[in-house]
C-alpha cells in the first residue's frame, strides 16, 4: 500500500512533520499523538492535499509525491478529514452521491450499503449534512468515503468531540467495515485506549517526529504518556 | 487656449479624485465604486444652491460638501463594516441612485435640459479661467502633500495595519470601525468639495455628468499608476486622462470620420491596459511604496550583539 | 388588478434577469468573486444573434441556440485566458473585480471598434398581439416568457439534479473535500464558465428582440444583477432566482404606481437596505 | 490583577463547546491552559478577548483600581483595557516591516489620530529603542525588511503581544512553528516580564514540556470545563489528566 520515505510536510515554508518514514500494508494502521504532533498534516499530505517538500510517496508502487488531490479516489484512497468533513449546503443523499463517483458498481447499490451500515442516516437522507448532529456528521463524513469502494481508507480523529458511547459504535463498525471488505485503514487518533483495542500496528507521533512504531502487542501505555508528555 | 486650460483643469479634479481613492482604498482598502455619485452630488449640490438660491459660489461649494459628508456618513454606518463586494455594491448602488434622482428631481436641478450657468468667480478678471486654474492646482497638491503625509505618519500606518488584516489591528487597540468611518466620511466630502470646484468649469450641469464611466476612469487611473503608491494617482491620470483626452484628441492628426471612434478607441485601450497591469504588474506603474520615513530610520546600522529585553 | 398587472409586467421584464442573475450567481458561486464582464456575455449574445438572424438571414428563433453556445465560448475562452491565470495567482477579489472591469471594456469598446456603436434591431418574427386573461401581450413575449423559464427551469435542474450541479455545488460548499472525493476542479469550472455564458447569451438575445441591441445592453444590466446576486446570499441560485423576480415585479409595481425613474431609486435604496443587514460582516 | 469568567458558556447549534462555572486566569504570574484537542481551548480564548460573543455567561477583568465588565465591549476596548492574545494561525500586516509592525503595537492609539500627520518624528526616541532591543533579540534574516518565513511572520505576531505589554497576556499556541531556541528565548522574555511585574501571562499549548519547565499554575480543560487545576507537578501526576488525554 503507502510506502513514506523521509517525507517533511506542512504549511508554506513551515514544516510541521520532519522526516517521516514508514510503510503500511494491509492492516489498520494506527498513527497516534497528542495535539499538534502531526496527525492531520499526514493525513492531508497522504491524500494530497498538501505538497511535500521532502521524500517521496508511493501507493502500491506508483510514485504518486505530485499526483493532483483528485486523482487520488481512482486509485483507492478514501479520505475523511476531523473537521468540514461534509458539504453542509447538499444533503445526506447529495454527499453520498459525491462519494460514489468512484468505482464499478451502481451509487444506488452503495448508498443501500451505507444506510444498512449507518440506519440515522436513511431517517436524514433529504436533510441539509450541515443540519446534521456531530455524531451523524461523522457517520456521514465515513459512509460518504466509503461511496468511493476504497482499497485505503485515511481517518482522522473520528471520535473528536463524540460521546464514549458513539466512539464505541464507530469503532465497532470501522472494524466490521475493514473485516468485510478487506480495506487498510490509516486512523489518526489522540485517543490511545480506544484505538489499541483495533489497531494492528501503532505508530506515535511527537511534535512531528516519529516517537515509535510498533505492533500493537509490543506496545505499553507508558511509551505513549512518554510520548504525550504527561 | 481655453479649450486646452479647461482639459488641464478637468485633469486636475482626476487626479484629487484619484488621490482621495488612493487614501480610501491604497491605504484603507475601502472599495469605494461610488465616486461618481459623491462627486456629482458635491457638484450639483452646488449648482442648485447656486442658481436656483443665489447662494455665493463658495458658501455653494462648503454647504454642498457637509450634504455630501452627511451623506456617506449614513452610508458608511450602513455598509462600512460588512464585506468589500458588499460596500462596492452599495456604493455603486449610491451612484446609480444620485444620477437617477438628478433626473427625476426636474424643479431642483432641471432634469436633463440642464442646469445652469454658473460662472467663474473672480468677477470680469480677463484671464479668471487661469486662475481658477491656480485654485484647483492648489487644492490638489494640498490633497497630494497630506496624503503624502498621511502615508508616512503613524495614522497612515494605522491605516495600512487595517487594511491589511482588520480583525489583528482590532486586537492591538485600534479603533478599526472608527477610523475607517471618518477617513471614509472626510474623503467623501472632500471628493463633494471637488464636484463643486467642477461646477464652474462646466458652467452647465446636465445628468450626462454623472455617468459611471468616471467612477471607473478614475479606477483605471489608481490601479494603472499603482494604488498604494503615493504619486500613482497622479501618474495614472496622466497616462490615462492625459494621454488619450488631452494629447491625442487635441494634437493626433486623425480624419474627421475617425474621430467619433476615438473615445471608444481609448476606453478600449483603458481595458486592455488595466488586464495588461493586473496580470503582470499587479502593483501598478510605480509598484509599491516606500515611505521615506522607513528609509531613514532603518537605515541605522544594526546591532548584532543580541541584546534581551526587560 | 393592479398587483396582477405588476406581476405579468414584472415576469415579463425580469424574464432575462433571472437567467442573468443565475450564470451570474454561478460564477460568483464557484470562484467567489463578482464578474462584471458578465455584462459582455449578454451583450455579445444579442450581436451574435445578429449575426446569424440579420447578417445571415435565418429566422430568429433558429438563431437562438447558437448565439447562445458561442456567448458559452465566448465565455470559456475569457475564463481560460484570463481569469483563471489570475485567480491562480492569488489576485484578491476586489482586484479581480478591477481585472473584469477591465475585460468588460476591453470587449465591449472592443465590439464597438469592429460592428461600430449604431444600435442594431433584430428581424423579429411576425407579431400580432393578443389577450390573454384580460393582459395584452405580443406573441413574440409570449413565447420569450415561455422560452426564458424553459432555459431558467433547465438551468435549475441541471444544478440541482444532475451530475455537473453536484460537482459544482461541492467544489463551492468545500473545495479540498470536492478534490479529495475525485472531483476536478478544472474541469468543473469550465463547464461552469460555459453554462453561465450560455445564460447570459440568451438573456441578451431576449433583451435584444424586446428593444434593440446596444453595446451598453449588458452593462446597463449588471448593477442590478450584481445587486440581485448579493442580496440573495452568496452563491444561493434558488435565493437568486427568488430576488430576480421579486425585484422584477417590484420594479413593475413601483413603475405602475409612481414615475418609472422612482422604482430604480427605491429598488436600489432597498438593496443598500438589505446590504447592511445581510452583507457578511468584517470585523 | 484577575480575569475572571463565571458560568460561561458557548454552545454551536445546541452543542456545548464551552461550560465553565467559575475560572480566574492572571492570579499566579505565568499560568498554562492545556487540554486535549476539542477541549474547547480555542473557543474559551476567544471569548475571554470579545471574538466570539457568550452564549451565556460573564467576564470580569479586575484591575486594581476596579473591576471592568468585559461583555459590552468590542474587542479594540478589550485591548485597550489591557487584554491582548498572540495567534494560533498566522497572523500579520504585510505591508509593514518587522519594525513597523512593533512600532505600531507599541504607539498608543491616542498618538495616532489626525494630527500625527503634521508630526515632526513618526516615533519618538524611546519606541525605536524598544523595538531594537527585542528585534536584536532575534535572528530575523531582514531585520530592517520584513518578515519572510512563516516562523517569522508567528515570532512576529509574538513579539508585538509582548512589545505592547498589555495587563495581561494571552498567548494562544506560541511554539507551534517556531524552531525550539526562539521558543526559549520568547519563553524567558515572557519570564522575566512575568517577575518584573510587567504582565501576567496565560500559555495556551500542546507543547507539555514547555508547560512544565515554564509555568508556575496550570489549568486543565476538557470538553468545555475546568476538570483540574494546580502547580504543573499536581498536574502531571493527576490520574484525571491523563485519563482524559489518552482516552478512556
Amino acid at each position: 500500500m503507502f510506502d513514506v520515505q523521509s517525507l517533511r510536510s506542512g504549511y508554506g515554508e513551515m514544516s510541521v512533520l520532519k522526516d517521516l518514514t514508514f510503510s503500511v500494508s494491509d492492516e489498520i494502521f494506527a498513527v497516534l499523538g497528542a495535539n499538534g504532533a502531526g496527525k492531520t498534516t499526514l493525513l492531508k499530505t497522504l491524500a494530497r492535499l498538501l505538497p511535500l517538500q521532502a521524500g517521496s510517496l508511493s501507493l502500491n508502487g506508483a510514485d504518486v509525491s505530485r499526483s493532483p488531490a483528485y486523482a487520488m479516489p481512482d486509485a483507492g484512497v478514501a479520505y475523511v478529514p476531523q473537521e468540514e468533513n461534509v458539504f453542509p449546503d447538499l444533503s445526506v443523499q447529495e454527499n453520498l452521491s459525491i462519494g460514489g463517483r468512484t468505482g464499478h458498481r451502481t451509487k444506488a447499490e452503495k448508498i443501500e450499503e451505507v444506510f444498512a451500515l449507518f440506519p440515522r442516516l436513511k431517517e436524514r437522507r433529504g436533510q441539509a449534512a450541515g443540519s446534521l448532529s456531530g455524531g451523524e456528521g461523522q457517520m456521514l463524513a465515513v459512509g460518504r468515503a466509503l461511496m468511493q469502494d476504497p482499497k485505503v481508507l485515511l481517518l482522522d480523529e473520528p471520535s473528536a468531540g463524540l460521546s464514549p458511547l458513539f466512539v464505541d459504535a464507530l469503532f465497532s463498525s470501522i472494524a466490521e467495515t475493514r473485516k468485510e471488505r478487506g480495506l487498510t485503514i490509516v486512523l489518526a487518533e489522540q485517543n490511545a485506549v480506544k484505538t489499541l483495542e483495533i489497531a494492528d500496528r501503532v505508530m506515535v507521533l511527537s511534535l512531528g517526529e516519529m516517537h515509535l512504531l510498533r505492533p500493537r502487542s509490543e506496545l505499553q501505555m507508558s511509551d505513549i504518556t512518554a510520548a504525550y508528555h504527561i | 487656449m481655453d479649450y486646452l486650460i479647461f482639459s488641464f483643469s478637468l485633469m486636475l479634479v482626476y487626479i484629487g479624485l484619484a488621490q482621495l481613492l488612493h487614501v480610501q482604498f491604497g491605504l484603507l482598502g475601502i472599495p469605494n465604486f461610488g465616486v461618481v455619485g459623491f462627486w456629482g452630488l458635491g457638484l450639483y449640490g452646488t449648482g442648485v444652491l447656486y442658481v436656483s438660491y443665489d447662494v455665493p459660489l463658495v458658501p455653494a461649494i462648503i454647504v454642498a460638501s457637509l450634504i455630501v459628508a452627511v451623506v456617506s456618513y449614513v452610508l458608511a454606518s450602513m455598509v462600512l463594516q460588512r464585506s468589500g463586494q458588499a460596500i462596492l455594491a452599495a456604493t455603486l448602488a449610491f451612484a446609480a441612485m444620485v444620477a437617477t434622482l438628478v433626473v427625476t428631481e426636474k424643479q431642483l436641478t432641471n432634469g436633463v435640459q440642464g442646469l445652469g450657468t454658473i460662472g467663474f468667480p473672480f468677477g470680469d478678471l480677463a484671464s479668471r479661467n487661469v486662475v481658477y486654474f491656480g485654485v484647483l492646482l492648489a487644492v490638489v497638491v494640498a490633497l497630494i502633500w497630506v496624503s503624502a503625509k498621511l502615508r508616512d505618519s503613524r495614522m497612515g500606518r494605522m491605516m495600512i495595519a487595517i487594511r491589511d488584516n482588520e480583525e489583528l489591528a482590532a486586537s492591538l487597540g485600534k479603533d478599526t470601525a472608527g477610523t475607517k468611518r471618518t477617513v471614509f466620511v472626510v474623503t467623501c466630502a472632500l471628493m463633494g468639495l471637488l464636484g463643486g470646484l467642477t461646477a464652474p468649469l462646466h458652467q452647465f450641469l446636465v445628468p450626462y455628468h454623472l455617468a459611471p464611466s468616471l467612477t471607473f476612469a478614475v479606477w483605471i487611473a489608481l490601479v494603472l499608476g499603482g494604488k498604494s503608491h503615493n504619486l500613482g494617482a497622479m501618474i495614472g491620470v496622466f497616462a490615462t486622462f492625459g494621454l488619450f483626452d488631452i494629447l491625442i484628441e487635441t494634437y493626433a492628426p486623425v480624419p474627421a470620420e475617425q474621430a467619433i471612434m476615438l473615445p471608444n478607441f481609448k476606453l478600449f485601450c483603458y481595458g486592455v491596459l488595466l488586464v495588461m497591469i493586473i496580470m503582470f504588474r499587479p502593483a501598478g506603474m510605480l509598484g509599491e511604496d516606500r515611505p521615506r520615513h522607513r528609509a531613514r530610520a532603518d537605515a541605522a546600522p544594526a546591532n548584532d550583539t543580541a541584546v534581551k529585553e526587560g | 388588478m393592479l398587483l396582477i398587472d405588476a406581476i405579468f409586467i414584472g415576469l415579463l421584464e425580469a424574464s432575462p434577469l433571472i437567467l442573468a442573475a443565475m450564470g451570474f450567481t454561478l460564477i460568483f458561486y464557484l470562484n467567489g468573486f463578482m464578474n462584471i464582464a458578465y455584462a459582455e456575455s449578454i451583450t455579445f449574445g444579442a450581436y451574435f444573434a445578429v449575426l446569424f438572424n440579420v447578417v445571415l438571414g435565418a429566422h430568429f428563433y433558429l438563431s437562438i441556440v447558437p448565439s447562445m453556445l458561442l456567448s458559452g465560448c465566448l465565455s470559456v475562452a475569457v475564463y481560460l485566458a484570463i481569469f483563471r491565470p489570475a485567480l491562480n495567482r492569488g489576485v484578491g477579489p476586489t482586484e479581480m473585480i478591477i481585472l473584469s472591469v477591465g475585460v468588460s471594456f476591453m470587449l465591449r469598446y472592443g465590439l464597438i471598434l469592429v460592428v461600430g456603436p449604431e444600435n442594431l434591431f433584430l428581424n423579429e418574427p411576425n407579431i400580432t398581439y393578443m389577450q390573454f386573461m384580460g393582459l395584452g401581450a405580443s406573441n413574440l413575449q409570449l413565447v420569450a416568457l415561455v422560452l426564458v423559464f424553459v432555459g431558467a427551469g433547465v438551468l435549475y435542474w441541471m444544478i440541482y439534479n444532475t451530475g455537473l450541479g453536484e460537482q459544482m455545488r461541492g467544489l463551492a460548499n468545500n473545495h479540498d473535500l470536492a478534490m479529495a472525493s475525485g472531483i476536478n476542479p478544472h474541469r468543473t469550472s469550465v463547464a461552469i464558465w460555459f453554462i453561465a455564458g450560455c445564460a447570459g447569451g440568451l438573456s441578451g438575445v431576449f433583451s435584444g428582440v424586446f428593444a434593440q441591441v446596444t453595446p451598453y445592453m449588458g452593462w446597463n444590466v449588471i448593477l442590478i444583477t450584481m445587486l440581485v446576486t448579493i442580496v440573495a446570499g452568496i452563491g444561493s441560485v434558488r435565493g437568486a432566482v427568488i430576488a430576480a423576480v421579486v425585484a422584477g415585479v417590484l420594479t413593475a409595481f413601483i413603475t405602475l404606481v409612481t414615475k418609472p425613474l422612482y422604482s430604480e431609486v427605491a429598488l436600489l435604496m432597498a438593496f443598500i437596505g438589505v446590504l447592511t443587514f445581510r452583507g457578511a460582516r468584517t470585523a | 490583577m484577575k480575569l475572571e469568567a463565571e458560568n460561561l458558556t458557548k454552545a454551536y447549534h445546541q452543542h456545548e463547546v464551552v461550560n465553565i462555572d467559575k475560572v480566574a486566569f492572571g492570579a499566579k504570574g505565568l499560568e498554562g491552559l492545556i487540554g486535549p484537542n476539542g477541549a474547547g481551548k480555542s473557543t474559551l480564548m476567544g471569548l475571554l478577548t470579545r471574538r466570539i460573543a457568550p452564549t451565556s455567561g460573564r467576564i470580569r477583568l479586575d484591575v486594581g483600581s476596579g473591576s471592568r465588565e468585559l461583555n459590552p465591549l468590542k474587542s479594540h476596548e478589550v485591548a485597550r483595557i489591557g487584554l491582548i492574545k498572540t495567534n494560533q494561525r498566522i497572523q500579520g500586516f504585510d505591508s509593514l516591516t518587522i519594525r513597523d509592525s512593533l512600532r505600531l503595537a507599541v504607539t498608543s492609539p491616542r498618538s495616532e489620530g489626525f494630527m500625527s500627520i503634521f508630526a515632526g518624528e513618526r516615533d519618538p526616541e524611546d519606541v525605536e529603542e524598544r523595538v531594537s532591543r527585542l528585534i536584536e533579540a532575534f535572528p530575523f534574516t531582514d531585520r530592517n525588511g520584513y518578515a519572510r518565513s512563516g516562523g517569522e511572520k508567528k515570532l512576529v505576531d509574538i513579539l508585538r503581544c509582548l512589545i505592547a505589554e498589555p495587563r495581561l497576556l494571552l498567548m494562544d499556541e506560541p511554539t507551534a512553528g517556531l524552531p525550539d531556541d526562539i521558543t526559549r528565548t520568547v519563553m524567558d522574555i515572557v519570564r522575566q516580564k512575568v517577575a518584573d511585574g510587567k504582565m501576567r501571562v496565560v500559555v495556551v499549548e500542546h507543547d507539555l514540556p514547555l508547560i512544565w519547565e515554564y509555568c508556575d499554575y496550570v489549568h486543565f480543560l476538557s470538553e468545555g470545563s475546568i476538570l483540574f487545576e494546580g502547580a504543573p507537578e499536581e498536574v502531571k501526576s493527576n490520574r484525571v489528566v491523563a485519563e482524559k488525554y489518552m482516552g478512556v
